[in-house]
Order: structure tokens, then sequence, then C-alpha cells
């Protein structure tokens, strides 16, 4: 593992090494290298297995991150490769050429976050969502409660509660019902 | 059958032997020359008759009892024929050569196969 | 980075509302004959109930036990059917996505006149615990018409069977006119379902 | 014949009473198999009602004129089989229209309605209806294989092709009965029966969770009513078929229940204690062992 | 008379006189050639005519008044008349063929032509033996020359072996000149052949007879010494060479026919032996023959062989009879012939026979062509035909079986690659290339066209004297490819007109199976040919091979003689095919489905000779009857013909791809009528000859199982099949395989179902086939799993299918089921129990592809691109619906038919069928269709009618309102389930339709063509090669003949 990080190190640039367990590593590499890097892990370490391909978020830092994660069937690790991506310009290349298994993961990357991988075969098609005209929905300035309540005919009369408050009260009436006396002479205070 | 015929058929032979054997278009047309030739002494050895002359009636004798005097002439006129048709077919066969050697520019007689199967 | 030929996975869509592949016709009310034979019929059609099972989630695992021997639904008279054709009951069982909704449509539309939803649990009811979600309805009955809706997360087959009872006694009281409903407020019921349905691709009502 | 008024009387007649009979055997047929997997399990009158729901659905789609009379082809298949059959030997009136013909007649018309049917329910456009029709149709094929050889056995054995005469003379007891007489023809033809019944193993065609019902998947309301009164005729008629093939027939009602009764209760209790054939299998398993077993009955007759 | 010698005077004068002539000028050169060859064939036309009319006997001319053999005399008969017409004929027509090209040469060319004539002259003339020997070689020097005046390498390398052959050939003919003068010490031929007889030394006789024979051998280019006469075929001018294979070869045989009765009768036996040889396997070489002139080399050399074999048979067996009846035509039909088809490949200058479809630009031309194949093939009515006839019989009349099987094979190899040549010349469109028709050539080759057809007709009325009557039903067809030029629907109406007036003449007149099969025939010409007035483009002969068809299947049916059957049988065979191979894309399949059908109408004619060999007289079919004690052969080589007609199982691979690729209207005609022509031969077949009783095997045992495994099998096949018309042609050879099995039943109850079904499947395949030729002719395809749908688009074809598989697959009310009721009631009563469950299994397996074929097509979804398709046209519909009409009539009314029936049946096999009422008994059971109908009738009616009343609004829907699984059908063409359909059925039951058959047939092929192509490997084309084959084989042929005494 530590010889392979090495490598790793060396040929890609690979940077913020993180050794989940001995036999997990969280690596991160720039955007032009992650191809290389996984061929690589596929070809000449035996990393044959995309077990995930995944993206996150990052809204603040105006990029999203692809997780990359491969399994090595014959030792039995995992090599998890992070890279960024700009968030203004979704753009990644298609690893489905490696792994056909990919296109799955892409097409759903592409509806879900708007992350354009050019080459993939029915990266456009809808994967589940049919007809959907907004914004991605798993970026995070879209507004899922938002749009719920104005899309689908809410039934009137749901209410929500603090889950804590509710389980106190139910389990512990008096305490829960000293605490809301205190809070209320407090609040009267 | 005498010592004519034998000569005959030898020759015969070895003019098959030639035709069969030689490459050269011109020696097979020898050998088939040869074959004739030998085809010729056997046809007049089969009109001979011993103690006869030929049926060239040039002396009162013949004239008079020919039948009797001179070997059978049929045969011979069938070779004066033959060797004059010979003649003709070889002289036409080495002209097919020569017009053969134009075309080609070799004798052998392997080289044309164009037609075949 | 290598093309690749998208051309073989190309499917050619003909155009959805092509009046010569589908019917453009619009459902008519078919009223009830106030007479002994409609309720001849309408005992009929309460002892004789073929649900068409629309299996969307945890629901489907909970119909499973309806018909084994511990719970056995056909001494109700009632069976399985796996065609819309010949279903005259359709049980929705669980939350209902915007793509699985299309389907429900359908399926619904495909049935004949007298027609029966049940919507089972609480995703049906009100959107449930997927109540926010940006791809799940909330309320069912803005889209078809249910008869009877079983609240739970999930209803035990107990409660469904108590359902269909009472499924059962609004047929004989005549009330389970779902299908006419749909036709006399077809235009309300179509406008909810194309706005939530952006990619409308069928004709307006599937025979 | 000399009375065709009356003879289309009793014909009525009959038809009630067998409409009757098949209804009921389907229910308690229902009521068997969910015994036998532990349940309670449906009313006997269980298919008049679905009967009477069907017919009362109110609205009804077409999907062109095939489509329309495929069910009556069906029906008229199922009617005309039972009245082209004698029931109960010695009987005036159950005799039906057996004087129209022998028992190839009978054999053939059984294809009449499946092929009107088919048609009808190929025209409806759905993958499912030719694709349960194919296997249908495939196994019909050969389960037809044994059972013409028992056919042509026993119309080896007794010289005729008639029902009546082969009915005629099995009477006397049991040990007259084609079953004793000629086991080897009956076993052959009750191999067929399992196929031609349609039943487990044997009923690939109707495969609910792969092509939802075969054939009828778009068949409803009134076409399926006709469809289900089919069931009652179709049914009983190859019951009856094989009873008075096999079986000595029946001289009166009763003897006529039960032995129909056994017969179909042998081919659901082999149904429900076996899983399903795929058409592959069953047309070997058919060419196979119903076929060999057919073609040593017949050859018994041949030397 | 004209004394023959002008003959010899004018050429060698004129010859002499042309280079002082040639210095006046081309023009006068030419007239005075000319002129001399017209004088020169006046002569011989004279001596003909006065032969023929004038009751001239033969005559002796003397040279110089002197006895031979001291001059040369020449005698003229009645058979030198004939050749010497002949030939100075076809050397006339020669000189018009080369008369640019001699005009370009001048008169040299001129001389060297006349000398060519002047030696065949004088071969056929000279009545000795010695200027047998000059006269052959002025014609071979003169045919050197002129083969290698053109001066190409392959003009000359062909000469030049030709003249090393013919150097070898006078070595041995003098050789044995000499060796018989010495012996006989005569010169004459006539005078040898009787001096012969009182000669001592037989075996000096013997070696010089054989030398004398040995010699024409050569000559007449026998196998395996003529590698060099197919070189030159190939390499020479086609001009020369057409007059070398006709003229050439016809003096030179007649030559040697002269000289026959001098030498004994080993050595005519190995003139036999080695013309037979030559025969078979030239035309085995010629299979693997691309090149036009070669193929017709072989063709040449192995017909040359034939014609010598049968002289030498005819003086062998004395029988001076046969030489005209057999070796005359034989030798004429390849005179003209050979001749002909030379000479047009000297205008099509194609290497490569597949590169011959420029031929149809010039619509003459092609025409010609097709008469001269078909002659070479020996169909009749060309002079071959009447040879190859005559000499079978003959030979059969003295148990020469194997030489009948030699003669038929050949034949057969022959007829194969000249078909061959002839089906890719009629459709196959290549390279477009202008071909320069040089206008003499063309004039040449009509002349020559046109004296083929003149001889044809003369021997065909010298043959059939007082049977002309017989050959009524061919006039139609005959005149309607006379007035080619018409248009279209005219001619077609005409037809129609002539079948109906020959039915209303005639069919009155004729009783029993005559007119049982003489009514089917012309009321299903006539129905069909209405579909036919739908055609709209021009084809000059599509009506006149109809008709002609439609007449022969009449006359097969009027034969009242073997000949006159085999004649019209053969008339059918070949009409068929040229109709079959109008098709497009349809070459290979007609192709196999003419090798088939020769082939077995070769086996027929083997089972006449041998039946006529027991009795020698007749030609009527009695002869059949007569042989009956030892007739097994007999039985099984005729039935084995039938077979192959019938598509029975083994011999069936030729069915689908005739029926399918034949065009959509000419179908119906093949599987309605024409599959009735084999099923009429068994019905003569077992009439006259019954099924013979053998000691060891039952042979209607065997036959009734031949016809339940084609029904089971053909309809196995039938299932599996994409191609609506390969399913229904597959269907045709099950149903035949019924009616094959209730003949060989031989009861009455058989027969009548067996003509039931007969009549049953002709009306359902009519409509079926018409019906899928309306559906094709509207959406262009055949392939089912493309249409669909097609039952909104085209009710009336729907409608007409529908009746169509109901009637065929034997449910009943219609007719099938009387049909499947017949046979099964028969075959019972026989006690072939086996065979009934095999039908029975054929019958249920029916289904599958009645509701595939139905299925794929009408039902189902709908194509986009069939939307707009419009009902098949009135032409196809109206047919249709008078055969259901029919089928209806027959169906609710059985008695009509089977009435008809056994009125014909039961005076030959007693009754088996009894009425009482509308209810036929047998003595296994009963049937009434009436009843039948009547209830299911009834039972429908009221049943709809109640599902009327009972829902009256239904919602009509579209093909996409399906139940989907909730989802929309994508596609028209993803959700039409037609594709394979029963592929389960395949896995499970696959073995049984497993291509034995065709493997079988292919591994014949393959074997056959091989051997031909080591075979041919034999030509090396080293002249020496061919020297070593020449003496090789006088060594051989020297051993067998006078090496062993």
């Amino acid at each position: 593992m530590k010889e392979l990080i090495e490598r790793l190190r060396s040929k890609f640039n690979a940077k913020n090494i993180k050794e989940q367990r001995k036999n997990f590593v969280f690596i991160t590499v720039e955007k032009k290298d992650l191809e290389g890097c996984v061929l690589y892990l596929k070809e000449f370490e035996g990393y044959g297995h995309l077990t995930l391909l995944t993206a996150l978020d990052w809204i603040e830092k105006d990029q999203f991150e692809l997780v990359y994660h491969l399994h090595n069937y014959s030792n039995k690790t995992d090599v998890s490769v992070k890279t960024f991506i700009d968030r203004k310009n979704p753009t990644m290349v298609s690893i489905n050429n490696l792994w056909a298994g990919a296109r799955v993961y892409e097409r759903e990357i592409k509806e879900l976050f708007g992350i354009d991988f050019p080459g993939c075969p029915r990266v456009n098609d809808p994967f589940a969502l049919e007809g959907w005209h907004e914004i991605p929905p798993m970026r995070k300035d879209f507004d899922t409660k938002k749009y719920s309540e104005e899309t689908y005919f809410p039934r009137p009369g749901r209410y929500t509660k603090d889950n804590v408050a509710q389980m106190e009260e139910q389990l512990y009436p008096v305490e829960a019902e000293v605490k809301n006396g205190i809070a209320e002479t407090v609040r009267k205070k | 059958m005498n010592i004519i015929h034998v000569i005959g058929f030898i020759l015969m032979l070895i003019g098959f032997w030639g035709m069969l054997t030689q490459k050269n278009m011109i020696k097979i047309v020898l050998a088939l020359a040869i074959v004739e030739t030998g085809l010729q002494l056997v046809m007049v050895a089969f009109g001979f008759i011993k103690g006869r002359t030929a049926p060239i009636l040039d002396s009162a004798e013949l004239v008079n009892n020919p039948a009797s005097m001179i070997v059978d002439p049929v045969p011979q006129a069938l070779v004066l024929t033959a060797i004059v048709i010979g003649v003709a077919v070889n002289a036409l066969m080495l002209t097919f050569v020569i017009r053969l050697y134009q075309k080609k520019k070799t004798l052998s007689i392997t080289e044309y196969k164009d037609l075949k199967w | 980075m290598t093309e690749v030929n998208n051309e073989e996975n190309k499917i050619i869509k003909p155009d959805y509302c092509d009046p010569e592949l589908f019917c453009t016709a619009l459902p008519k009310e078919v009223p009830r004959m106030n007479n002994i034979i409609q309720k001849f019929y309408d005992w009929a059609q309460a002892n004789s109930l073929w649900l068409l099972a629309f299996g969307t989630g945890c629901g489907s695992i909970e119909m499973r036990p309806l018909y084994t021997a511990r719970y056995d639904i056909s001494r109700y008279g009632i069976a399985p059917r796996p065609t819309p054709r010949q279903s005259n009951l359709f049980i929705i069982s669980g939350y209902v996505s915007v793509k699985t909704l299309k389907r429900i449509i359908r399926s619904y539309e495909q049935m004949q006149n007298p027609k029966f939803v049940i919507g089972l649990g609480s995703c049906t009811i009100n959107g449930g615990m997927y109540w926010d979600s940006y791809n799940t309805i909330n309320r069912l009955d803005h889209y078809i018409p249910v008869d009877v809706y079983v609240a739970g997360c999930m209803p035990r087959p107990e409660a469904l069977i108590a359902g269909f009872d009472e499924l059962k006694k609004r047929i004989k009281e005549g009330r389970g006119e779902g299908a006419n409903e749909y036709a006399k407020n077809f235009a309300w019921y179509k406008a909810n379902q194309k706005k939530i349905i952006k990619d409308w691709d069928m004709p307006d009502y599937n025979w | 014949m000399d009375n065709f008024w009356t003879t289309l009387l009793y014909a009525f007649l009959s038809m009630f009473l067998i409409f009757n009979y098949g209804m009921l055997l389907g229910g308690v047929v229902y009521k068997i198999i969910a015994r036998v997997h532990g349940r309670f399990g449906p009313p006997v009158w269980q298919p008049y009602v679905n009967l009477v729901k069907v017919m009362g659905v109110r609205t009804a789609i077409s999907h062109g004129i095939m489509f329309w009379l495929g069910p009556v082809f069906r029906f008229a298949g199922g009617i005309g089989l039972f009245l082209f059959m004698p029931v109960v030997f010695g009987s005036v009136w159950m005799q039906n229209f057996s004087f129209s013909g022998d028992l190839l007649l009978v054999i053939y018309f059984i294809f009449f309605g499946q092929l009107g049917m088919a048609l009808g329910a190929a025209e409806s456009g759905h993958p499912y209806s030719p694709m349960g029709i194919m296997r249908g149709l495939a196994q019909v094929t050969v389960s037809e294989v044994p059972f013409a050889l028992a056919v042509i056995a026993l119309a080896a054995q007794h010289g005729t092709l008639s029902i009546t005469e082969i009915v005629a003379a099995q009477q006397g007891g049991i040990a007259n009965w084609n079953m004793i007489t000629n086991p080897v023809a009956t076993l052959a033809g009750m191999m067929a029966f399992l196929g031609m019944m349609m039943h487990a193993p044997f009923n690939l065609h109707l495969a609910p969770q792969e092509i939802p019902v075969g054939p009828p998947t778009e068949y409803h309301s009134n076409f399926l009513g006709y469809m289900q009164a089919n069931r009652a005729f179709f049914a009983s008629a190859k019951l009856i078929l094989f009873m008075n093939l096999f079986f000595g027939g029946a001289t009166n009602i009763p003897v006529l229940v039960g032995k129909t009764f056994t017969l179909y209760m042998f081919a659901v209790f082999v149904g429900v204690v076996n899983p399903r054939f795929t058409l592959e299998n069953s047309i070997r398993w058919f060419i196979r062992i119903p076929t060999a077993t057919g073609i040593i009955a017949v050859l018994l007759y041949t030397f | 008379m004209v004394n023959p010698l002008y003959i010899v005077a004018i050429l060698l004068g004129t010859g002499f006189l042309l280079p002082l002539i040639s210095k006046a000028g081309r023009r006068i050169s030419l007239t005075v050639f000319f002129m001399s060859l017209i004088s020169v064939s006046a002569i011989s036309y004279q001596w003909l005519w006065s032969f023929l009319f004038g009751g001239q006997t033969a005559a002796m001319f003397y040279t110089a008044g002197v006895e031979p053999p001291l001059s040369i005399n020449f005698l003229i008969g009645y058979k030198e008349a004939i050749f010497l017409t002949a030939v100075n004929f076809m050397g006339l027509v020669g000189a018009i063929y080369m008369s640019t090209q001699i005009k370009e040469t001048g008169y040299k060319a001129m001389v060297l032509f006349l000398l060519m004539v002047l030696g065949l002259n004088g071969l056929i003339l000279t009545a000795d033996i010695f200027n047998l020997f000059v006269f052959m070689e002025i014609t071979s020097i003169a045919t050197f020359s002129l083969v290698g005046m053109d001066l190409k390498l392959n003009s000359l390398t062909g000469g030049f072996k030709y003249m090393i052959a013919g150097g070898l050939a006078s070595v041995f003919l003098l050789l044995g000149i000499i060796i018989l003068y010495s012996l006989t010490g005569t010169l004459g031929i006539e005078s040898m052949s009787q001096y012969v007889l009182n000669v001592d030394n037989i075996k000096l006789l013997s070696i010089g007879s054989f030398l004398l024979i040995f010699s024409f051998i050569i000559e007449m280019k026998q196998f395996p010494a003529n590698g060099w006469a197919i070189d030159v075929y190939d390499g020479a001018n086609p001009g020369i060479t057409g007059l070398a294979s006709a003229t050439g070869t016809a003096a030179v045989f007649y030559s040697l026919y002269k000289i026959m009765p001098i030498v004994s009768d080993e050595i005519l036996s190995i003139i036999i032996f080695t013309g037979s040889l030559t025969f078979i396997a030239s035309n085995l070489m010629g299979l693997m023959q691309t090149n036009p002139r070669r193929m017709l080399g072989y063709s040449s050399v192995a017909q040359m062989g034939l014609v010598m074999a049968a002289a030498a048979w005819s003086v062998f067996s004395q029988n001076d009879g046969i030489f005209f009846t057999s070796v005359l035509p034989l030798l004429l039909n390849h005179f003209f012939a050979k001749a002909g088809l030379f000479w047009i490949s000297g205008i099509i200058k194609k290497n490569d026979y597949r590169n011959w479809g420029v031929i149809r630009e010039n619509k003459v031309l092609s025409g010609i062509f097709i008469v001269m194949v078909l002659a070479l093939t020996g169909m009749p009515p060309f002079p071959g035909f009447w040879g190859k006839w005559n000499l079978v019989l003959d030979l059969a009349a003295n148990y020469e079986f194997f030489w009948i099987f030699i003669i038929l094979l050949g034949s057969l190899f022959e007829a194969g690659y000249m078909l061959r040549w002839l089906g890719v010349t009629l459709k196959k469109t290549s390279e477009k290339d202008i071909i320069a028709y040089d206008s003499y050539k063309v004039l040449a080759i009509e002349i020559i066209n046109i004296t083929l057809l003149a001889v044809s007709f003369f021997y065909f009325f010298r043959q059939n004297q007082g049977h002309l009557s017989y050959y009524l039903p061919y006039t139609a067809g005959l005149a309607l490819l006379g007035l080619r030029s018409l248009p279209e629907r005219f001619k077609g109406v005409l037809a129609l007109t002539s079948i109906f007036f020959y039915g209303y003449m005639f069919l009155p007149l004729q009783t029993g199976f005559v007119f049982f099969f003489n009514a089917m025939f012309i009321f299903g010409a006539f129905v069909l040919t209405i579909a036919t007035l739908n055609r709209k483009k021009r084809s000059s002969t599509f009506y006149g091979l109809l008709m002609l068809m439609t007449g022969s299947l009449i006359a097969i049916a009027n034969a009242d003689n073997i000949l006159h059957f085999f004649i019209s049988w053969e008339i059918m065979t070949v009409t068929s095919y040229l109709l079959i191979r109008r098709g497009n894309e349809s070459e290979k399949e007609s192709y196999s489905y003419i090798m088939f059908s020769l082939g077995g109408a070769f086996l027929i004619l083997s089972g006449f000779a041998y039946a006529y060999s027991q009795n020698p007289e007749f030609l009527s079919f009695n002869i059949l009857s007569m042989a009956q004690e030892s007739s097994a052969a007999a039985f099984i080589l005729i039935s084995l013909g039938f077979l192959i007609k019938s598509a029975a199982l083994g011999v069936h691979i030729w069915i689908a791809g005739a029926y399918s690729k034949a065009e959509d209207d000419v179908t119906p005609f093949i599987s309605a009528l024409l599959s009735k022509a084999g099923i009429f031969g068994f019905v003569m077949l077992l009439l006259t000859m019954g099924i013979p009783k053998t000691e060891y095997i039952d042979l209607a045992y065997i036959l009734s199982w031949v016809g339940a495994l084609t029904a089971l099998i053909g309809t196995m096949m039938a299932i599996h099949e994409e191609n609506a018309k390969r399913l229904l042609a597959y269907s045709s050879m099950g149903q035949v395989g019924y009616i094959i099995l209730a003949l060989s039943i031989m009861s009455g109850l058989g027969w009548t179902a067996a003509m039931f079904q007969m009549i049953n499947h002709f009306l359902i395949k009519g409509v079926l086939f018409l019906a899928i030729a309306g559906v094709i002719y509207r959406t262009g395809t055949a392939d089912m799993y493309k249409m669909g749908g097609l039952i909104k688009k085209m009710p009336w074809s729907f409608t007409a299918v529908m009746f169509g598989i109901i009637a065929i697959s034997g449910v009943p009310p219609l007719t099938g089921f009387g049909a499947k009721w017949l046979l099964y009631e028969a075959l019972i009563e026989k006690g072939w129990y086996l065979q009934t469950g095999a039908a029975f299994f054929a019958s249920t397996v029916a289904f599958l592809y009645c509701f595939r074929l139905i299925h794929a097509i009408f039902l189902g979804q709908p194509k986009n691109e069939f939307r707009n398709v419009k009902e098949a046209p009135a032409w196809f519909i109206v047919p249709q619906y008078i055969f259901i009409m029919v089928i209806f009539l027959f169906s609710v009314f059985p008695k009509l038919l089977i009435d008809q029936i056994t009125g014909i049946v039961d005076p030959i096999f007693g009754s088996g069928l009894t009425w009482q009422g509308g209810t036929a008994i047998t003595s296994l059971g009963y049937w009434n269709g009436t009843t039948v109908m009547t209830i299911v009738g009834v039972i429908f009616v009221v049943l709809a009618a109640g599902l009327f009343i009972k829902s009256p609004k239904v919602q009509k829907v579209k093909q996409f309102n399906i139940v989907f699984s909730a989802e929309r059908p994508e596609t028209p063409e993803l959700t039409h389930f037609a594709y394979e359909f029963f592929r389960p059925y395949r896995r499970a039951l696959g073995w049984m339709i497993a291509p034995y058959a065709k493997n079988f047939w292919a591994a014949v092929t393959e074997w056959t063509l091989t051997i031909s192509d080591s075979l041919r490997k034999i030509y090396t084309g080293n002249t020496q090669t061919y020297i070593f084959y020449i003496l090789m084989m006088s060594v051989v042929l020297f051993y067998v003949t006078v090496g062993v005494k």
C-alpha cells in the first residue's frame, strides 16, 4: 500500500492522501491526471473493479468533487481517487471505455448534478427523471421542499415536530412539562 | 514380313519416340516426317512381290504382260500420293512453327499451353 | 478521448400523438342504470374483485401475504389479474414518483369502466416520508380518483383486508363510480397530471 | 333425426346442463387447489359471480373485427364440440348432433375454436398474444400425437370410429372398458389428456408472470365472458370425450358426473404437484414417452 | 441428274481460277465464289429431291470411265444425298457468315474455303478407301490453313495441335488401308466389305481394321485423345470452328459410317464403347467450363461420340431404321445447333458465360440462342429429342440398359452446363456492352435457326403421323408466342378465351380421370390467368409460355401413349423452367428445379424403356400393365420420376426456391396446377401397373411411408420459414405428401381421399398463393415479419387467406376436413396405423404455419411503411373469391364432389363409401358435411348476434392501445412478434428438419464437379501430352480388341 501510494504520488502527483484503513486509501489528483491515474490503477495495479462513481457538490468552493472508487480483487484493497472540477463549467472526461458500467454512473451524475461526460453513450437520455426541466436536483442550490410544495399539492394539515421534543414529551412527560414551564417563564421574563 | 517392314516399323517407332521426347517444335515436325517415311516404307513393302519389277511400263515386255511381271502398282500409287500430301503437311506445319516463333520467340512446345483444361 | 458511436444505441421514437397509432377519443360517462340489474351487477362487482397490483414500494411486499394461506383473500372472491383490461381493482401500494405516475395513469385508463382504486400507505395519502421530495407526489387523488385509502407506513395485510371490506361496502352502495368521476372531471385530472409530467408522451386518454 | 325440433330442444337442455356442470366443476377445482395449498378458497359459485361481473362491465374496446369475432369463434367451437358428441349412452336426449360426424370430426373440431381465438387475439397487436398462441399451438400439436395414436389403436380395436359404437362396445361392466381391454392406448391417451387440458405442468401458454395470461391478454368484458362460458363447455366436452373413449362412457347423469369429475381431478392433481414445463421440455416429453406408448399401442394392433 | 463429279469440278475449277479472277476485283471474285457454292448446293438439293420424291436409286459414277482402283469413283445414295445437302448448305451459310472476313482476306481464304468444301463433299461421295484418305487430307489441310489464317496465337497453337493429331491419324489410316488392301486386294469400300469375309489371316485383318477405325476415332475426337480438338474449338475463329464442328465432323462421321461394314463386331463395339465414354466424360468435363466456346467444344465432342456410338449400334444390330430415326436426327440436331451457337459466340465475344446477358439486347439473337440451347439439351420438338427417344427405346428392346443409363446420365450432364449458361443469359444483367452485330453473321445464324426449326418440324410430323390432334392444346401457346408484339392485356384476354373455348369444346367429350384432371387444369388455368391480367409490363414471351405450360398439362392428361406423355412432360418441364426463370434472382433456384425435373424425366424415360423392353411393339400405356410380371424396376424408376416432380422427401430441395423465386402470379400455377402433373403421373402409373408385388419388399408400404414422411417433414419445414412463398411451397410439399399417401392405399376410399385432397389443395393453394401475390404486389416484400396488421388495409385478402387456412388445416366445417376424414378412414381401413399417426401429426403441425402465415402478415402491428398500402388489385381478388365460392360449395355439399370422384374410382376399386341422405358412411365412420356446416353456422351467427346486442357500443382503438406492461410501445417493428416465431419448436424438434437431403445433394454436386474438375486437368495444353494420349489409346484399345486373342 505504501509503495502504491509512493508510485501514485510520483506518477500522478497525488495529494491529500488519507489512509482510511490499512487497505483503503483516499487520494486526490488533478483533473487532467485522473484518467491516466485510473487507467494506471486498472491496468498495472490490478484495480479492475469500479465500485462507485459519484459526485459531491461543494457549492462554497464552487467546485464539484468526483469520486472514483476502485477495488482490487486479488489483494482486497480499495483506492478512492478524487478530483475537483469547476462548478461553472462542469465537464469531465468519460471513462466508459475503461468500464462499460461507468456509463450508468455518468448518466446518473449528468442527470442529478449536470456534470457532462462528452463521449459517453446515451449520457443525455433521462435516467430516473423523465422530462426534468429544472436545474439538476442534487445541486445544493436546488430547493427541493419549495419545489415539492409548489408542484405536488401538499395535503393541508401536515405539521412537523422537533424529534427531540417529541420523544421527551412521550417518554418523560413530567420533565418535559417542567422544562417547558421553565422555558415559558424565561420567555415571559 | 521382310526386312523392309521391320525397318519401316523401327523408323516409325523412332519417330514416335521423337514426338514424345523432343521439346523443340521443329524436331517434332521432323519426327512426324520420320514416322511418315517409315510408314511409306511399310506401304511399299506391302505391295512388293518377290521377283517382280517396278510398275513402270518402259519396256515392251512389261507392256505386253504387266500383270505377271510387275508388282502391285496400287500401293506405289498410294505411297506417291502419301509422300506428296506428307510434304504439304510438313511444309504447312513448319509455317505454323515459324508463325508461332514470331509470336513467342521460343520453339519449346511446353511454352504453348495457353489453351488447356 | 475516443468517440463512441451512438448510432447503434439510438432509438427511433415515433411521434407520440400520432393518431394512426393511438386512439384519440376521450372517455365518456356511462351512467348507472337505476334498476335491479344494476344492483345485481354491483353485487357481482363487489364479490369478484380482480386486482391489478401496482407494486411501487414497500407495499408490494405487504401484498404478497394476502394470497397465502394465512390471509387468503381468494375467499372473498378477490384474485390477482396480470392485465389491466381484465381487472377492476387497482392497488397503488406505496410512494408514487413522477415516472411511476405516468405508468399508473396509463394502466388506470386501460381498465374498463367500473373500476376501483385503493391507495395503500401514507405515501399515497400525503406523500408520507417523501413529502418534500422533488420527485414524489403527495396526493394520489389529484391524479386519479381513489375509492379507499388504507393509511399506515406500511399497513399490515389485515388493514388491507379491512380496506377491501370498506370498498365492497362502497360498491354495493353504488358509490364506486370512480371511472365516471374521472370522465366527468377529466379536464381537471388531466391538468394536474400534465402539470407534473413534463414530457407527456401519450395521448390524452389511453384506451 | 326424424324430429329435428326435438333434437334441438334436447340439445338446448343438455347444453344448459353441461354449462352449469362445467361452471360448478371450475368452482370446485378452485376450491380443491386452494385446499391443497392449505387455503380456504373461493366459494364454488365464484365462476358464476365472475361471469356476471364480466358481463356487467360497462365499456369495451375493440382492436378490429377479428378481435371482436375471436371469442365468438371460441365459444362456437366449444359448443360445437359438445354438440357433436354423444354425452350419455343410451339416453335419447343426450345424443346431441352426434349423427353429423364421428370421432375424427370431434378431434378436428377442437381446433376450430382455438384457431379462431388465435386469430382474434393476434389482431390485438399485443406481442404476448401470439407468444401465448405459439406456445399453446405448439404444445397442442405434440400432445395430439399420442392422443391420435391412442384413438387409432381404439379404432383398430373396435373397427369403428363412431363414438357411440365405441361406447357401446364398452358396456357390460368395468372389464369391458378400454382402460382394461386396451391399457396401453389408455395410458397414451391419458398422458395426452394432461397436455390437452392445458393444466400445469403444461400451461406455459398462460404463464401469468412472464406473458400475462397469454392469448387473451387484451380481452375483457363481454369477450372475456364468452371465453369463460366457453371454458365450461370446452372442458366438459373434452372430459366427456375421454370418458367415452377410455372409461366406458356413461349411461346416466350421475355416472357421467362421477367419471368426468374423477378424470378432471386426475389432471388437477397432476397439475398442483408439478411445476411448469418450458415449451421445449413439454414438446420433448410428449414426443418421447407418450408418443412411444402410443406407438406401442398401435403396433399391438398392426401385428 | 447432274453428275456429282461436277461438284468436284466446279469447286476445283473455281479454286484454281480465283487467283486469276481476283485481279478483276474483289466483288467479282466474291460473286464467283458464292456462285460456285450455290451451284454445288443446287446439285446436291437436286439429288436429294430426286431421292425423296423422284424414286431415284443409288448410282455409281466413275471418273474418266475407268474402273476402280485406278480412278476416283463416287457413290451417291439416299444417305449421301442428305449429307451432301447438309454439308453444302452449311458451307454456303458459313460463307455468308464469314463473308466480311473472306472479303478482307482475299482470294486465299476463298480458295481454302472451296477446297475444304471440296474435301467434305469428296469424303461423303467417295466409294473407295484410298480416296477417302486423299479427301480427308484435302479437308484437313484446308481446315488447318483456315484455322491458322487469322494469325492469332491461340489459332496458331490450336492449328499446330490439330495438325500433329491429324498427321498421326493419317499415319494410322494409311497403315490400316495398306494392310486391308494387301489382304483383300481391293480399295472399294463395298467390295472390301465383301472380301473381308474370305480373308484367312484374321489377325492381320483385325489389326488393319483396327488401325483404320482408330484413325477415325482420332478424327472424331474421342476421349481421351481429344484434348487438341477442344483447344482448336477454343482457339480458332468461331466461324471456322462452327463449320468444322458441324460439317467437318458430319463428313468424317459419314465416311466412318461408310467403312463400318468392313470391320468386325469387336471393333464396332470399340466404337460404341469409346463413343459412349466420350459422351459421358466430355459432358462431365463440360460441367466445369466457364468459357462458352470450350463448353461448346466439349458438347461437340460428346455429341459426336454419341452419334458415332449410335451409328455403330445401328450397324452392329443391323437395324438400318435406327440410322434414320435416331442417328440422323442426333447428327442434324448437333449440326445446326452447334454451328449456330459457335457462330453466336463469334458475335458475343465473351469468354465467360456469366457475361452473356448482353445477348438480350438483340431479341432475334437471344431467341435463336434459346432455341439452340434447348435443341442441344435434347428437348422436344427438336430432332435431338427424337434421336434420343428412338435410340433409348431401341436399346431397351435389345436389353442394353447400361447404355441407356450412360446416355441419360451424359445428357443430364450436358443439360447441366447448357442450361446453366441459358439460365444466366435469360435474366442476369451484366455490364452494358456495345456488341457489333455484323448483319451477314446474324443472317447466317437466322438461316440456320429456320432450318433447324424446319428439320424439327419435319421430324415432328414424321414421328407423329395421325396423332396431330393430340397437339391441339399447344396451339394457343404457339400462337401467342407468334403474336408477341400485341399489348399484354390483349394477349391475356386471348389466352383466357382460348382456355375457355378449349374447355367448352373438348371437356364434354372426356370421361374418367382424364375428364377429372382436365377439368381441374382448365378451370384452374382459366381462373388463375385472370390474375395475370394485372400485368402492365410488356413481355414478349410470358403468355406464350404460360399457355404452352397449360397446354402441356392438358396434353399430359390427354396422353394416350408413353411418347405423348413424355413429350408433354418435357415441354411442361421446359416451359415451367422458363417461366420460373422469369422471376428476379431466380438463377440458382430455377437451375436446381430444371436439373431435378430433368433427372426425374430421365428416370421416367428409363422406366418407360424398361417396360417397353418387355413388349417392344407398342408405345401405349398398356405396356406398363403388360409388363407387370417383372415390372418392379420399371415401377420404381417411373415413380421416382414422379416423386421428384411432387417434391417427395429427399428430392424436395428444389421446391422452396423454385416456388419462391418465380414471379408472384406464376407461383399459383406451379403450386395449384403443375404439382398435379406428378399426381396425374401416379394415377396413370397405378391405374395401368398397379403396385407390383415383389418378394421381399412391399412397394405400396414404402410409397405410403414416403408420402407420410413427405407430409410430415414438409409441414415441419414450412413452420420455420420467414418467407411467405417458401412457407407455402413447403406446405404444398406436405399436402402433396398426403395425396401420395392416399394413392398408395390402392382402395376406393383411399383414391377418393386422394382426389378430394387434390381438388382441395388445388383450390386452396390457388387462393393462398394469389392472396400472397396480391400482398407482395402491394408491399414489395415476401418476408412475413416485415409486414403485419394488413387486415385493415387488405380485408378482402385477409378473408381469403383466413378461409384458405381454415380449409387447408382441415378444421371443420370447410373442405379440408373432408379430405382428412377420407384419408384417415381409408388408412385405418387399410391397417396402416403408424402412417395415420404420422399424417395426423403433420396435419396438426400444419396449424402452426397456418397461424403464422395469417398472423405475421395480416394481424399484429401494422408497420409505418405500409401505412398507405391499398387492397390488392381486383385482378387478384376476383379469382381468389371464385375459388372460395367453390370451396364453400364443396364444403356445404361435399356430395357433389365426392359423387364425381366415386363415379370414377368405384368401377376400378369397388365402392368404399355409401350415402345416407347427406351422410357419407364408410366401414369405420360417418360424416355429414351439410349438417356440420349448418350447425356451426347457426351457432356462430347466434353467438355473434348475442355479442352484438350485449355490447353495441365498443370503442375502436388503434394499434398502440395495448397493455404493454404500462409502457408505450416503442415502434411497431419491436412490438410485432413474428420473426423466428416457432423458435422453441425448432429447439425441440429441429433434428427432424436437419438438412440431410440438402447436404446429400450438395455432396453429390460437389463430388460431380470435383471429378469433372480433376478429369479435365488431363488436358494439360501440352501438345506432347496429347500425342501421348493418342499413342497410349491406340495401344490400350489395340490390346483390348486385337491383342487379347
